[in-house]
């Protein structure tokens, strides 16, 4: 099951870029992961035999282009175990994606005093359009908080969840590597007659997915922290959902019929996808997903939760309680993120330290400010790993901190 | 144009010629439904008279390109006098010789209809539509009349 | 200053693209243009050497992502004529940049009784934004109509535009060709109080734009039309109107703050970017701008209209009155673009009879069904040119007519 | 570490370890701003007491990495006694031995401080902080500060 990191390595070009005199120790997946040649290649093939706009031409090369774009749409269905394809919406990211049930579902639904809970752990783009709800519309938010170790605090969620209308929580921090329990979180939600959003943003690129175990609702990601391109991500939503809710933006493709007195809506998915969508993005995220399926979603996530083990265990071995980590202390819990920050050294600098040596590790809130005023601290520095990862890597980044802890001792 | 020969047969081209049981019919009793195409704005106009749980009659508007057209009066003429039942096998034996490569262009998993469970569906001159299948846009052009008799059909039940 | 275009063909991969026997005849390129392999190039070397996520990274790469993403926002500011690079919000598309007035500027400003004056010549974009504008706030939409040769028809427009808040217009209609006087349409918007929103979505393509010049308010287009890659656009708007919008999607990147209980907005033009943009797309349009302006916008402005011009005399001379054909007869009003129809055979047939041949031409009512209501047609077939078009391929669509006349003749 | 050494100064570090003017101010008569790096969540805090045109006492607040605290202390160092005028004129003075490259990082246009105008301007200390602009990701910690500083300025006007 262990992954041949050195044959991935080499599927990746940017890894052959040298900072300086040293290799390109790339420990930022969680931000967004690097592209594999045949991600590139698959969108270099559509622009040069079958690129034209899609659902609109009857020539061979719009055919061409509209059935691969629909292709695609059929592979990340799978990847994420999707009854339909046709329940999955292209968006930009996975921040329109929520924004779109923001703006649709729960504006149909929602009103003053109704109960968005949200959890400690979110990303912005999990509060953000929240927030812009109840500004809006006076709903009401509540927030699941965290155990001491950053985990979600479950004793108090019947009461959080008794009268909300929606659960809206992240499958896997991409702060603490928390992984939640989604399943047991959906049924809860489910029993007191919640919806179900999951940001699955973390979750796509390190575990196996599926929305129909999960029970979810709404489920939004992204293409680039799969491998995939920048500018495309989903939404999966249960069909009837996504019949019954509104359209989103207005334009092209998403329409039935227009006149100049109103409009109706076309089929979905296509009812959400107002204009020309990112065609050659929407292969490369196919591809992407053709590529995590060949290596498989079990041996990535194992392959994660070792690197997390090792990187754990090696940063407490050398820093002790100098460095403080985040999140769970078992791997078994977290995903491939690591999270720390020296007592007296600003995460920023970290980063700037261990730059020069190659190591890219993010340094910051990571969007993620609620959570780092409850974890206490204005920024931490990242390390997050992908599948071209190794345990080499993580001894050059622990190599790298001790450089940086000298630089700044007094 | 080998390729074009199969897809405009000499039946279709005839029906999109002369199409038959044009017009409408004095709703009610008649039901009147109506369907597009959002692609190309191809628009199909039915009116259904049901009695007893037969098409009594049918009669058809709209516009739109030679295979919607076709598709629309060769509908109109293989269903009009078969009862509902038989009109819905109908739909669903058409939408089986056009749906592996609709479902295809779409992305969808296939389709619950077992070729077993339509194997006695006798299709006549609808068959010359299947020459579409080779051109999956022209697939939607040929089903939408068969969309909007279906929907037709659950809404004068 | 004409176009050589055997070299520009050299430019664009597809173009070597067989359909049967047949080389392509790209004649599509205004619903989207083909990419010169150097917007192919810009994107693979940006995921090859410096790929990382943008705004967000202190690292090597990080540095430079960010440095070309916003390198590419100054570019497609210089090719609008924007005083100012922050004025440049990146969005998907067009129908997304339209959409975010709508959602923000108009939503801010705009209740029942409110007038948005539009025109028949519009494209969905910009007309299902705004019915759904007047389903949710009781907004009045008013209708400039078109002269019998499908140009604006300006005789009422004192009364359309009194008391109005936003004029809407396209700068030059996807299915006419029309070239509308935005500087002379905006001057009296403006003296009558509403402000001008320009659909610039098929003018970037094919003529030199300056926004100043224009002096429109909020100006819309995408990548896409202008050979770069589909998945990014652009709305231009004054810095002032900018910040004093409120904020469309909620996520990453647009915030300065988040708390449990609100947030606060980040400057222009990053408050209106949520989540992690199409970074390599951005690059790609760079490209696509550069490559553009290198031709100069001039020359392709006489290139787009000597072909107009040629196609035009040809389809006539050929078809005579068996072929209606849409828009200003002169070739001086319109852009690039030449829809037509015979009188008994649908423009769907035609495409396909002339993709036997590698023409690629569009068939249907092209995202403007008001305007096909207003021709009386349900579809029309339409011809458009890019800069990798010649007089040749206006003969090769002339000849492919002809045999798609014979077939369906009795 | 070349780079780095020109990025952290001594002086800078020593600032940065012990920052100058920390602390607050009965508000009013102070007035008090607050400024964040939205990037990376750098927070600065500004009381400024402001006297007959005269800065007459500043103190500062906030977290964050050794470039945006060290140059808020420097800052205070600075403008603590000094003119508003001449706060002024040092921010414009500041932001100009870092704005080509900020700037540039925002795809600006460049800026209206013409190089004349700020020539006899000294910032002392301040050009420690000049490495910075080595580091384009940086430059909006080392300018936060001076931010928050106008701001402040104009509301205390
Ligand atoms: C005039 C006009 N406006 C708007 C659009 C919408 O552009 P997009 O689909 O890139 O959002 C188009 C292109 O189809 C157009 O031609
Ligand atoms: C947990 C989580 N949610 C949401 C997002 C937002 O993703 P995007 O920026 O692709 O929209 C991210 C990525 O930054 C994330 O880690």
């Amino acid at each position: 099951m262990s992954l041949d990191v050195a044959a991935i390595r080499a599927d990746f070009p940017i890894l052959e870029r040298r900072i300086g005199d040293h290799r390109l120790v790339y420990l930022d997946s969680a931000s967004s992961a690097q592209k594999p040649q045949v991600v590139l290649d698959a969108m270099d093939r559509l622009y040069a035999t079958s690129y034209a706009n899609v659902h609109r031409g009857v020539y061979a090369i719009a055919e061409e282009a509209t059935a691969e774009f629909e292709a695609a749409r059929a592979k990340v269905a799978r990847f994420v175990g999707a009854p339909e394809a046709r329940e999955v919406v292209f968006t930009r990211n996975a921040t329109e994606a929520i924004n779109l049930v923001a703006h649709t579902w729960a504006r149909a639904n929602l009103g003053a005093g109704d109960v968005v809970v949200l959890s400690h752990l979110e990303h912005h783009a999990n509060v953000v359009p929240w927030h812009q709800l109840a500004a809006e519309r006076g709903i009401e938010l509540r927030w699941i908080p965290l155990t001491d170790d950053h985990r979600l605090d479950l004793t108090g969620l019947d009461a959080l969840l008794d009268g909300a209308a929606l659960l809206s929580v992240t499958a896997m921090s991409n702060v603490t590597g928390t992984i939640v329990d989604v399943p047991a979180l959906a049924a809860a939600a489910h029993a007191a007659g919640a919806r179900v959003l999951v940001d699955a943003c973390q979750s796509v690129a390190q575990v196996p997915v599926d929305v129909t175990a999960w029970d979810a609702d709404f489920v939004a990601f992204s293409s680039h922290k799969i491998y995939g391109p920048a500018g495309i991500g989903a939404l999966w939503a249960r069909a009837e959902l996504l019949e019954a809710m509104p359209p989103f933006l207005g334009g092209g493709e998403m329409i039935r019929d227009v006149t100049t007195e109103g409009f109706t809506t076309n089929d979905i998915p296509w009812k959400f996808e107002a204009g020309t969508p990112a065609i050659a993005e929407a292969v490369g995220m196919g591809a992407a997903v053709d590529y995590l399926t060949a290596i498989g979603m079990d041996a990535v996530r194992a392959h994660e939760r070792d690197l997390t083990a090792y990187a754990l265990a090696a940063l407490r071995d050398r820093f002790g309680d100098r460095l403080r980590i985040f999140g769970p202390p078992d791997a078994d819990d977290r995903g491939g993120v690591v999270s720390f920050l020296f007592d007296d050294i600003h995460a920023h600098d970290v980063s700037q330290v261990v730059d020069e040596v190659g190591v890219c590790v993010r340094a910051g809130h990571h969007c993620a400010k609620p959570l780092m005023r409850i974890l206490g601290v204005p920024a931490t520095s990242r390390a997050s790993f992908g599948v071209y990862n190794d345990r080499d890597d993580v001894d050059v980044l622990v190599e790298a901190l001790g450089r940086a802890e000298a630089f700044f001792a007094l | 144009m080998t390729g074009l020969q199969d897809l405009y047969r000499e039946i279709i081209l005839d029906h999109y010629r002369a199409p038959r049981n044009r017009g409408e019919l004095p709703v009610p009793p008649a039901h009147k439904v109506e369907g597009f195409n959002p692609l190309c704005g191809d628009e199909v106009v039915l009116y259904l008279e049901v009695e007893g749980g037969v098409v009594t009659d049918v009669r058809t508007g709209g516009q739109g390109c030679s295979i919607s057209q076709a598709s629309t009066s060769m509908m109109s003429a293989a269903v009009k006098g078969k009862s509902v039942d038989d009109a819905r096998t109908l739909i669903r034996a058409f939408k089986a010789l056009m749906s592996i490569h609709e479902s295809k262009l779409e992305g969808a998993e296939g389709t619950d209809t077992t070729e077993a469970d339509l194997a006695g569906v006798r299709l006549g001159d609808l068959e010359a539509l299947q020459g579409v299948v080779k051109f999956p846009v022209r697939i939607k052009c040929a089903t939408l009349a068969w969309n909007v008799l279906a929907q037709g059909l659950d809404e004068s039940a």
